[in-house]
């Protein structure tokens, strides 16, 4: 039905009684996610929409037994939120938090590969498993239920090609944001095994850019895959040597560049869309 | 943020790394000073970028008038786009053996590794495979001595120099963790006799951990003013050579919003990321900003998710409202609260599509007539 | 057949030049153990019985691809010696050494616990599965192979133990010493749990001590256990407060008996021999 | 190793953990002085032993007077075994709360344990299970901010109390890590007024990490000159009261020797455990400790592993040799190499058995005889 979150998710929010938390935690019961507990140190016995907020995870994982949580905590502190989840046994961690530092993010990486936790993030939409439960910070409206997986590294270009596949009446089974920065929990291959292995899952639609060679490693594996993949790539007029956003998306010494990708995905038999709204109609065509 | 090579030095020397012994020159006088002190010496130009040999950025010098005249050729001079005010007058070395060393990020790994080479001295990339040493790092334990143990092996050191190299991988990998490195090079590491020393060095750090290394790392700039300004708000911005300004929210969605303008015969003016959930006050400083680059036309592609459409609008609405908009705007405006967002545009006169095509075929028109 | 160790076991000795090293590296080879490296820092490229030695871990894996090390290094070094093991990729670490400090022993485990290492000891004697492998200090003659598992906290007694049972013609499936060490790798229950599930194993004798309650968890597995289990206890005679040798072995507090230990495994269904000769008559009869 | 209160906190005080003014003394005197300086004091017996109140080992003093005279009362007087000769003379604080707090090993999970509780002051195997809050630490990590929170919480620790309390679980950790402890423990923390404060201390050191921590600790002593000398050898011996000396190689085998020794009437007179892998002069020394202890017998038990038999019987041919064996000795010797170690005592005119029934039985009809 859905990869890594579904109907059975308990959410935690960390950070919930902030503006981004409050915000989102609230979009995401409005989705149907269902988010069982809040965490803000110092605002233990208070709650947000009714749900219930403690001082720290260990209190929240002990009185409502969440197993995934999402961080909305300021970059400098990110680290010790994931570290306190971690700790504290919660298996997907979403974090949200952009600009935390790339040592920090070893760090979390280096502890979640001890713990065996699934780190998405950080500096991710999130994840969402369309009618089943939403851990992130994209619009409600746009999600349709369905079996075609979208993996992305960059949030709002995501939105934009899932806003065409739904326009177009292709559902999703789940929609998962690497994050942009260099350091990241799930890579575009543990996704794509994820979907692969997905009983929910047919076709994927995978979301890149240029800088690293993420989606080279991507289409490596792509070549072993049953389930067709439909790539749509951002970064096609960038400059080499500028930064585009993304702390990855940058195109050093003629490596990471559109040009490699394209060929790589093609070369795995992965057909890449020329313009976001191209995709639902090569899907189409793969799916025959 | 990239080091200067005399500052990669001194964090260097502080750590322990032996470095060449030299001096900042910023005039002649101080070239010639130094080299009466030091000897035979060698000028090299400050400036972030690699390649400064083959430019004439590095001169070599014997006596004191040689380095006046050396430093007097290059200080000033234009090198690789940069404007050369500083130079290092360096102790020339005695070279028996170039070897490549550098701490930096393995995003597949998710960790640190240290890559290594006998053969050093020239750009690693243009190094064969097989040449180079790797050895990915694990935080929970970093560098151990056995770990210095076997990349001397590989290496080929041995005696002295391997007691050294090992305190060079110890205190280099330091200098990476704590000053929030992401890259630390040594380039080439020099056999000299029977001592190892640094006789390049680059460092470049997180700019995201400037919060807490920015105490104790000097500062250096490479970005232009609008790209300050920029940063300054949170918001990515590149410059480029189009006429249509670029707007979105968004790493991703602005390259593409760059790519369809482009697909469509546009050229962007820049690249503009306002962010995730930029508010009023940051969209409409934003807005300013390409309003101040005099572009032809500017393009605005907000699909809203944690940035909401309603803010969005009240910033445009506002900084018409407050100093006008003189140039032609288009704006693709979906996603939260988008409904409230375009009648707060139309209310203040301004169009808003439904889909980026209609609105990148829109701007290229204008731009294009 | 076996626990842990069998005849597809590749060998490294860490520390192989040494006095120890270099006289178990012979008697383990002599022993028909598949002892493929050694390891001793500047030592690299001579050999001991043929046996070629490097100057580190990684150059062994290379070159021999071993899978387990055992390890002779000094207590002040072991730590060390255990790490590098376990960064090389080795599977199964055996550290003979004694009086390591018990920080580097729980640093230790913390990396096994994060890369999935075994870790049998330290302070131990090691582990032999009988015909096949000996990773261990324990003299050569006294085992037969067989499907008898036995596991201890010390070593001689467990030879005194083994001794007994190869006397009464009874074979030893594996023999595995935990070690006498306060914190160490693989615990009664571990152990317990890989006889149970090893097809080549039929019955189980647990040598323990007083001190700690080591016993009484394992009494609480065996419980669930199909395969009967006999045991001997030592410190009988011990008095409180004062530690036998083993920085374990030592009753504080009432904790720790004789008696708590014999009443656990009598609850649990598992005969305690009042003397090690008496073991073999004891497995007789609960084999039926 | 045990630490004295004195010393314990002393380390305390050195990482940041709060601690009653005081000083330690030696005669009444210096009690009176203390007094004088600090106010209201209590005077505490530096013993290894806990359980000093309830034996008279700690008195109030409120003038210089009553504090000499106190002191007199204490010093010089036997305490649980142990003669006290050294008093800490602190302020007498203000009780508003007992709390307890440790760090000791866990060792089922093989990582270190925070042990705390609202309910401090007795004896913490006294609390009920409930009144305890534990807390398992990943050497990876140590302790967090978050962990602090968590565990305020759970002590129910807020506003200025909270804030210290967090310095002093990160500061008892770093204690606890730093000295190589196996315990670190105060009991109790206590709550005086706005203040934290360690009213007592306890510290116990890896014996086994002394040769890196030696120098940055005090040293303690509570074996005995025997226990010592048999420590210095690396032999681990422990007195005990019969009459037929032991020594066996291993501690299980030393235990279940014992244990048959006692099992077949016999009295042990000691528990020695000469080591695995024990070597000529080793064993030579430690037969030597044996025989100091004239015992009625000695009761030798080798299977030899690690052990060389050869080595043991050498050992004891030497003995013989050169001091002669006044004393009856029945030796059990099976294992590696143990042929030619048989061969060696019967050269020797030593008699031995193969198992460790007959042995036992043969000492014991020697002892009772």
């Amino acid at each position: 039905m859905a990869i890594i979150i579904d109907g059975q998710t308990r959410v935690l929010v960390q950070g919930a009684t902030g503006n981004q938390g409050s915000f989102h935690l609230k979009q995401m019961l409005a989705y149907g996610s269902n988010v069982v507990a809040g965490v803000s140190p110092g605002k233990g016995g208070q709650s947000v929409e009714a749900v219930p907020v403690f001082d720290t995870v260990f209190a929240a994982v002990e009185a409502q037994h969440p197993n995934a949580s999402i961080i909305f905590i300021p970059a400098r502190l990110a680290k010790e939120a994931a570290f306190e989840a971690m700790e504290a046994g919660i298996e997907t961690v979403v974090i949200i938090t952009e600009h935390i530092p790339v040592h920090d993010a070893m760090d979390i990486m280096h502890l979640a590969k001890a713990r065996g936790t699934t780190i998405i993030g950080p500096n991710t939409f999130g994840i969402i498993s369309p009618g089943l439960c939403k851990m992130g910070i994209m619009p409600n409206s746009i999600f349709l239920p369905g079996t075609t997986g979208v993996l992305a590294r960059s949030g709002t270009l995501s939105y934009e090609i899932v806003f065409n596949l739904t326009a177009a009446g292709i559902g999703q089974s789940s929609v998962v944001g690497l994050g942009g920065d260099r350091v990241a929990g799930l890579s575009f291959v543990d996704i794509l095994q994820r979907f692969e292995a997905d009983e929910g899952t047919t076709q994927v639609v995978l979301v890149g850019e240029i800088g690293g060679n993420a989606e080279e490693e991507a289409a490596e594996y792509i070549k072993s895959m049953r389930k067709p993949v439909v790539a749509y790539l951002a970064g096609k007029s960038a400059p080499p040597g500028k930064r585009m956003g993304h702390a990855g998306a940058i195109i050093e010494r003629g490596k990471g560049t559109f040009a490699s990708k394209v060929t790589a995905l093609n070369a795995a038999g992965a057909q890449v869309a020329a313009l976001p709204w191209e995709v639902p109609n090569l899907l189409a065509q793969v799916s025959r | 943020m990239k080091l200067f090579e005399f500052m990669a030095k001194e964090l260097f020397a502080r750590n322990g790394i032996p470095i060449p012994q030299g001096r900042v020159v910023r005039v002649p006088s101080e070239a010639a000073a130094a080299c009466q002190t030091i000897g035979s010496v060698v000028l090299k130009s400050q400036i972030l970028s690699g390649g400064r040999g083959k430019a004439g950025g590095i001169k070599f010098a014997d006596t004191p008038d040689e380095a006046a005249t050396a430093a007097g050729e290059i200080l000033g001079t234009e090198l690789k786009g940069f404007t050369v005010d500083t130079l290092l007058v360096e102790q020339k070395l005695q070279i028996d053996q170039e070897l490549y060393l550098a701490i930096t990020i393995d995003k597949a790994a998710q960790c640190p590794v240290l890559i290594a080479s006998a053969f050093g001295g020239m750009d690693i990339e243009d190094l064969a495979e097989d040449k180079l040493v790797k050895h990915n790092i694990d935080v929970g334990i970093g560098i151990m001595p056995y770990l210095t143990r076997e990349l001397n092996r590989k290496l080929g050191l041995s005696g002295v120099l391997a007691q050294q190299a090992a305190e060079i991988f110890t205190n280099l990998y330091k200098v990476f963790r704590e000053y929030d490195a992401e890259l630390v090079e040594i380039n080439p590491l020099v056999v000299s006799g029977e001592k190892l020393v640094a006789a390049d060095g680059k460092v470049t750090i997180d700019d995201e951990a400037m919060f807490r290394v920015g105490e104790l790392v000097p500062h250096t700039e490479e970005r232009t003013d609008l790209e300050i300004k920029a940063a300054e708000l949170g918001i990515s911005y590149v410059q480029l050579e189009g006429d249509i300004a670029v707007m979105a929210n968004g790493a991703g969605i602005t390259m593409a919003t760059l790519d369809i303008l482009q697909h469509y015969g546009g050229h962007p003016a820049n690249f503009m990321d306002a962010g995730g959930g930029a508010g009023i006050e940051a969209t409409a400083k934003a807005l300013e900003i390409l309003l101040a680059t005099q572009p032809k036309a500017i393009l605005v592609n907000i699909f809203g998710g944690i940035t909401r459409c309603d803010d969005v609008a009240t910033a445009f609405a506002q900084v018409k409202q407050s100093r006008g908009i003189d140039v032609p705007l288009v704006i693709r405006l979906v996603g939260t609260n988008q409904a409230e967002g375009v009648r707060i545009l139309q209310e203040n006169g301004i169009d808003s599509f439904r889909t980026i095509k209609e609105a990148v075929e829109k701007v290229v028109q204008i731009a294009n007539a």
